[in-house]
């Protein structure tokens, strides 16, 4: 029963997709009663406090923790030491997690303490004496690959080249994409540009910070409670790091305060696991807000070459570009996709995107929505837009001629299946913004964007109540109202009311095992699966009512909610409908549900257009955002409010990494703004309303034709301010993020 | 830690000079509690002053106004009578942090805090405004722009703090205006500031002038040069000209997080000159 | 250590905790008295998360000493609906699809009451500056703010049966 | 025979290669034979790899049945936020 792609047909006709029902969980979250990562308790339960380095990179010599155990109220103090063999697929966690030999970066945890009062906690950690021997440090992506740089781990040699080099580097791997000769592309273009930009690391800046409550019995079994975006990947990961059986341990995820890929790994809950065990009490372990911003994952900060070359007539002879990104301490930084991702918007013949992943002693970065498409996107649609200035072309024109399109070749290989880019820049054209008449130093930026979007492995169970009703459990945690439109997927071909089904996330023991919410993956692959169990559970339901009636099954198909004869040869019979039948059930069979385990696949890109219109004060560098329109393709919006919820925070994310979020370190490597006073994401009053263009290319592999929207959104906003900005400046801005004093000095003033 | 919130000034002074170890006064608490969770304060005792209820009074003072040390701005910004005549002054407290911060926030405690980044103060400065200062051997009053002698250092000794702080009768053909330098529109710390008062004659041209700057140097500067580039004129575009020009030359800021050395030293200038366009238009009645 | 005893009113109910001298009203109401609607996004008061009103005055929590509360009248996120009929802005923040992840919603709630008690009919600047406290990550702040204009429009139309400003009763 | 390409760095593990074909009726298929004839193929497969399959990608599916004149692209393994 389980969709076809490409053989099924594609469902356009809907009843309660494409409308604004109430999310389920609406009603908790407006009163105070939903339960987040810090609102959970247990009878016993302890403080987890941890302690964290105040240097950049320093070895560890030693670690007294006598004193501090000794802190009355204080059960357990953990160390690296409490965390022993792993395979090696998490350790790279289990040192980030905890320092052991050294500590790599200022944050980076190196103790932690389990007491009976948060004041009892924190006079035990002023008590841990660490004998740090301070290292040299290197947190500049640029700095870090030169051969002078201080060597982070030397037992890092450089991947990816055609010879494994002899001596230790901060350069992990290299990385390599495209297609045909652009050396000979370049040459027979009529303007080259070539620029070199930089951007500095942001975080994800979800409000909610990192929260768990591990509890651990001596029997070897173990619960955790947190806000995650994949409480099965806490599972294993935890599971691993311990020595635990993995089902031994159950997880059940929060509601979830924002993630946007920084919750798509752990930092906290190993070490709530590992304080409970050796407490045996439950542990309470909550970041603060200066922990999240210097222990958990930020992006990376970069430094891209770009070289494009182009016709008087618009057309893009070849792309090069060099990316190098700093992923933190640890290698795995998102360089492969962004170099990927750099030129997948246009249809090239000669293309090349070459990725360098550098280590450097910052946190160990996490993937934040599009990991590494944002900063490549800004380089390459910088110069795009630079040529159209100097060629005197129109951006969109020339956007269009040169777009990818269904079946064109990807920058990164592959061809593409059908793909939505040319219809948000035909909108985008059509749109009374990109006429609208522009006033004195103000300006207007495009710039398009793309991302991959996933499946993966998802399970879903889709249970029907003796009252007509449906229980759906998902595994994948809501992070923007995925609730409401897997919800929703699934009343539609049930053919119910929406309110007749409550989705809910269930916990690792009631449900197979699911990947985590990234990728843009959820309302596309748990409402494939939700849609495929539904079938599932209709299937079993037309069964039943085949045996009603005495007839075969193929006789009976299922319309508006309710089982029905196929045609008149089947004999005359009323519908049954989904109440029916529940009703029966348990005469007729037993409980009925329907199921769907799969390992989705026909995910469909993503591509979005946005259009900006900035104001610069040419005295201060003061840059006002006037008006924003995004165009993205959603294949189909099933709940269009958070479609639209997407694409407006994506964009003010992208806002405020173009304008002002950026990790400050000092001469001391040290972060200097780990707070959200001094780490400034855009507030209310810096922004005017975002408005969302929905435009809806199927996508043949899911079969109400659902894309992804998530990530995309965020991918073309840097460059799009950029070129605003630099519109309005007269001169072209390298550097992100455009902070009064660079934009000042770009102007010249300073 | 100990918690005191006593119901008289007497009472507060009398806490605060017994007190053994490190003791910080309670106003709005919003740099405070900030400062004792991140650990860089750990104060033995804490004594609330909002109890006090004179403390908690706009008064007339004379035809000035005594503004006490736990009126937050937001109720600086209700009083309509000293929002018109000390516009510029009631503008920087309603500039401090959030709607929430600004329900707390004081601007005694603006000043005590001593940041050089603190957004009332330089309006203070500019408008002449006066702290009152109670300690066990009476009562003095000090000039805002000598309360502070660096970052997170006041005048204050042993058992004192601001009762209040005290602004003049505005003069005739007076206005005052205080602009800041943010990076955002809401939420920052100012990366310059400039507090401008001037007083205007019949004919419009100007006789007395305060000029303020702040984040540009340890403390915030009362600039008597760039007061001078006022005086004396209709403050039309040359003298605002020199203006930004003596408040850039006054500025000797360092670079950190917030700005450049170079960005602060512009933009003094810049807003010294826009504020004293709005401070002019004040005076003239435009506005 | 001494603990202080308090008596306070939340959401109209007496309520009586004792609390360290230096924990914060957020701490009290999370971990002493199981109100965990208000959230800690900070701790710094940058983000409005924890967002109360204390006798009228719209407050962070987070900044404000547990200690501070005696004798003072404290509303909450949870006192916001009377009983299961919902405070409008609450209905219109569901209908614009006004939150996302919903953990900033909360502190939003009580903070465009505190502002429409204040000003029933708000410009779009005068919302956009007086949430500016409080950080929405997700949504872009696009819905909120639309559902704060919506709300006032709303509550405006009834005869001008306009709620009386907030109570003072600030007990010095 | 499947088309199969790999990523540009990954090009020098096919000994020089731009494209090889293979018979093969499944991703699973293709990466072991890749595995069996590439050393240096068969540390990347290991550390893990995304597929796509005549346009469609798949992250971490190896059973996907393959047409005779289907392409298939190699790169690296895919991760969301």
């Amino acid at each position: 029963m389980n969709f076809q792609p490409g053989k099924d047909t594609l469902k356009r006709n809907f009843k309660t997709v494409g409308t604004r029902t109430p999310r389920p969980d609406g009603l908790d979250k407006i009163t105070g009663r939903a339960q987040f990562g810090a609102d959970m308790t247990a009878p016993g339960m302890l403080w987890g406090l941890i302690l964290r380095s105040p240097h950049a990179h320093a070895r560890i010599r030693k670690i007294d923790t006598s004193k501090a155990e000794a802190v009355n109220g204080v059960h357990a103090v953990v160390t690296a030491a409490d965390f022993g063999p792993c395979p090696d697929g998490v350790l790279d966690v289990r040192e980030n997690i905890m320092a052991r030999e050294k500590a790599l970066y200022d944050g980076h945890a190196v103790a932690a303490v389990a007491a009976t009062s948060r004041a009892a906690a924190k006079q035990a950690l002023k008590l841990i004496k660490v004998d740090y021997e301070v290292l040299p440090h290197v947190t500049d992506v640029d700095e870090a690959m030169k051969p002078s740089a201080p060597v982070i781990n030397n037992k890092l040699f450089t991947k990816g080249l055609d010879k494994t080099p002899r001596k230790p580097s901060n350069v992990a791997e290299r990385f390599e994409f495209g297609h045909g000769d652009v050396e000979a592309g370049l040459k027979q273009a009529d303007l080259v540009i070539e620029r070199t930009f930089k951007t500095e690391a942001t975080h994800q800046g979800y409000i909610e910070p990192h929260a768990c409550l591990a509890s651990m019995g001596s029997d070897g079994k173990g619960d955790i409670w947190c806000c995650t975006q994949g409480h099965f990947m806490v599972r294993q990961v935890c599971s691993a790091l311990l020595g635990m059986d993995a089902s031994a341990l159950r997880v059940t995820a929060s509601e979830i305060g924002g993630g946007f890929g920084g919750k798509t790994t752990v930092f906290i809950e190993p070490v709530a696991l590992a304080l409970s065990l050796k407490s045996n009490r439950p542990v309470k372990v909550v970041m603060s807000r200066s922990e999240v911003l210097r222990a958990s994952g930020p992006t990376s900060s970069t430094s891209i070459d770009i070289k494009i070359g182009m016709n008087k007539d618009g057309t893009i002879t070849a792309g090069d570009a060099t990316l190098r990104y700093q992923g933190g301490a640890f290698p795995g930084s998102a360089v492969p996709y962004g170099a990927m991702a750099a030129f997948a918007c246009y249809d090239l013949k000669a293309v090349r995107a070459v990725g360098y992943d550098v280590i450097a002693n910052r946190p160990k970065q996490a993937a934040y929505r599009a990991p590494g498409a944002p900063m490549a996107a800004y380089a390459v649609e910088s110069v795009v837009d630079e040529l159209c200035k100097e060629l005197d072309l129109d951006p969109l024109d020339v956007r269009l001629k040169n777009a990818s399109s269904d079946g064109s070749k990807a920058s990164y290989g592959p061809n593409f299946d059908v793909i939505g880019l040319r219809a948000t820049l035909e909108a985008a054209r059509a749109h009374p913004h990109y006429k609208a008449k522009l006033g004195r130093n103000q300006g207007r930026g495009v710039a398009c964007g793309f991302w991959f979007n996933f499946g993966g492995e998802t399970s879903v169970s889709l249970n029907v109540s003796a009252d007509g009703t449906i229980g759906l459990s998902v595994g994948t945690p809501d992070i923007g109202g995925s609730r409401a439109s897997i919800g929703n997927m699934a009343a539609e071909e049930l053919g119910v009311p929406h309110d007749k089904v409550r989705c809910i996330i269930a916990d690792t023991a009631s449900l197979g095992y699911n990947d985590v919410t990234d990728g843009s993956r959820v309302t596309f692959a748990s409402g494939l699966a939700a849609i495929n169990a539904a079938r599932d559970a209709i299937g079993k339901m037309c069964e039943r009512a085949a045996g009603i009636w005495g007839i075969p099954v193929e006789a009976v198909t299922w319309e508006d909610g309710a089982a029905r004869p196929s045609s008149p040869n089947a004999g005359k019979h009323e519908p049954l409908t989904l109440a029916d039948i529940a009703a029966q059930a348990g005469a007729t069979g037993g409980p009925i549900s329907g199921h769907c385990e799969i390992n989705a696949e026909g995910a469909g890109v993503s591509f979005a257009t946005h259009l900006v219109d900035t104001e610069v004060d040419p005295e201060t560098g003061y840059v006002k955002v006037l008006r924003y329109t995004v165009f993205q393709d959603a294949g189909k919006a099933v709940h269009p409010s958070y479609v639209e919820g997407q694409f407006q925070g994506g964009a003010v994310q992208g806002i405020g990494w173009a304008l002002n979020e950026e990790y400050i370190y000092g001469k001391d490597g040290t972060l200097q703004n780990a707070g959200f006073l001094d780490y400034r994401i855009p507030v209310a009053s810096d922004l005017p309303m975002i408005d969302a263009v929905i435009v809806e290319v199927p996508n043949p592999g899911h079969p109400y034709g659902v894309r992804g929207v998530g990530e995309t959104s965020i991918v073309p906003p840097l460059a799009a301010i950029s070129n605003s900005v630099s519109d309005a400046a007269g001169v072209r801005m390298t550097q992100l993020p455009m902070s009064p004093p660079r934009v000042l000095k770009a102007l010249g003033r300073i | 830690m100990q918690y005191h919130a006593p119901a008289t000034v007497k009472d507060a002074v009398k806490l605060l000079a017994g007190s053994k170890g490190s003791t910080q006064i309670l106003a709005g608490g919003t740099d405070l509690l900030v400062r004792m969770r991140s650990g860089f304060s750990e104060p033995d005792t804490i004594i609330d002053i909002k109890r006090i209820s004179p403390m908690c009074k706009i008064a007339r003072d004379g035809k000035g106004f005594a503004i006490g040390a736990a009126v937050s701005s937001a109720e600086m910004s209700e009083n309509a009578a000293l929002a018109k005549a000390w516009p510029g002054v009631v503008e920087s407290a309603a500039l401090i942090g959030s709607t929430q911060v600004q329900g707390r926030a004081t601007i005694a405690g603006n000043l005590c805090n001593a940041s050089p980044a603190a957004d009332s103060v330089p309006a203070m400065v500019a408008a002449g405004a006066k702290a009152v200062i109670r300690g066990p051997k009476g009562k003095r009053k000090v000039a805002v722009e000598k309360i502070c002698k660096g970052p997170g250092q006041t005048i204050l000794k042993k058992g004192e703090l601001i009762e209040a702080i005290v602004l003049p009768a505005k003069p005739a053909r007076t206005g005052d205006a205080y602009l800041r330098f943010i990076p955002r529109t809401e939420m920052d710390i100012a990366v310059a500031g400039a507090g401008i008062c001037v007083t205007l004659d019949a004919k419009g041209v100007c006789t007395a002038a305060r000029v303020s700057l702040g984040a540009i140097a340890p403390t915030v500067l009362l600039v008597s040069r760039a007061a001078k580039a006022l005086i004396g004129t209709r403050i039309d575009d040359e003298a605002l000209d020199a203006l930004a020009a003596a408040c850039s030359a006054a500025a000797r800021p360092i670079d950190d997080k917030r700005g450049t050395k170079e960005f602060r030293i512009h933009v003094a200038g810049v807003l010294a000159r826009r504020a004293a366009i709005i401070a002019r238009d004040r005076a003239l009645g435009k506005s | 250590m001494f603990q202080i005893q308090v008596s306070t009113s939340i959401n109209g109910d007496d309520t009586e905790f004792s609390c360290e001298a230096d924990e914060t009203l957020l701490d009290v109401l999370r971990d002493r008295l199981g109100m965990t609607g208000s959230k800690e996004g900070c701790g710094t008061g940058d983000c409005g998360a924890c967002s109360v009103v204390v006798d009228g005055r719209l407050v962070c929590s987070c900044l404000m000493l547990g200690a501070e509360a005696q004798g003072r009248e404290i509303e909450t996120i949870e006192g916001m609906a009377d009983g299961t009929e919902l405070h409008p802005l609450q209905q219109k923040f569901l209908d614009h699809a006004a939150l996302q992840c919903g953990v900033c919603t909360p502190g939003f709630l009580v903070a465009a009451k505190s502002l429409l008690e204040r000003n029933d009919d708000p410009t779009e600047e005068e919302v956009r500056y007086w949430l500016a406290g409080n950080l929405c990550r997700c949504t872009g702040y696009d819905k909120i703010v639309r559902a704060v204009l919506d709300t006032a429009k709303d509550m405006r139309k009834p005869a001008k049966t306009k709620k009386p400003a907030a109570k003072k009763r600030v007990k010095a | 025979m499947v088309k199969v390409q790999v990523w540009g760095s990954l090009k020098p593990a096919l000994e020089g290669a731009d494209e090889i074909e293979l018979e093969a009726a499944s991703i699973r298929e293709v990466l072991d034979q890749l595995s069996d004839t590439y050393p240096a193929m068969k540390q990347a497969i290991m550390r893990g790899v995304s597929v796509s399959v005549d346009g469609r990608m798949y992250a971490n599916a190896i059973m996907v049945p393959l047409k005779p004149d289907s392409e298939v692209f190699v790169l690296p393994k895919l991760v969301g936020g």
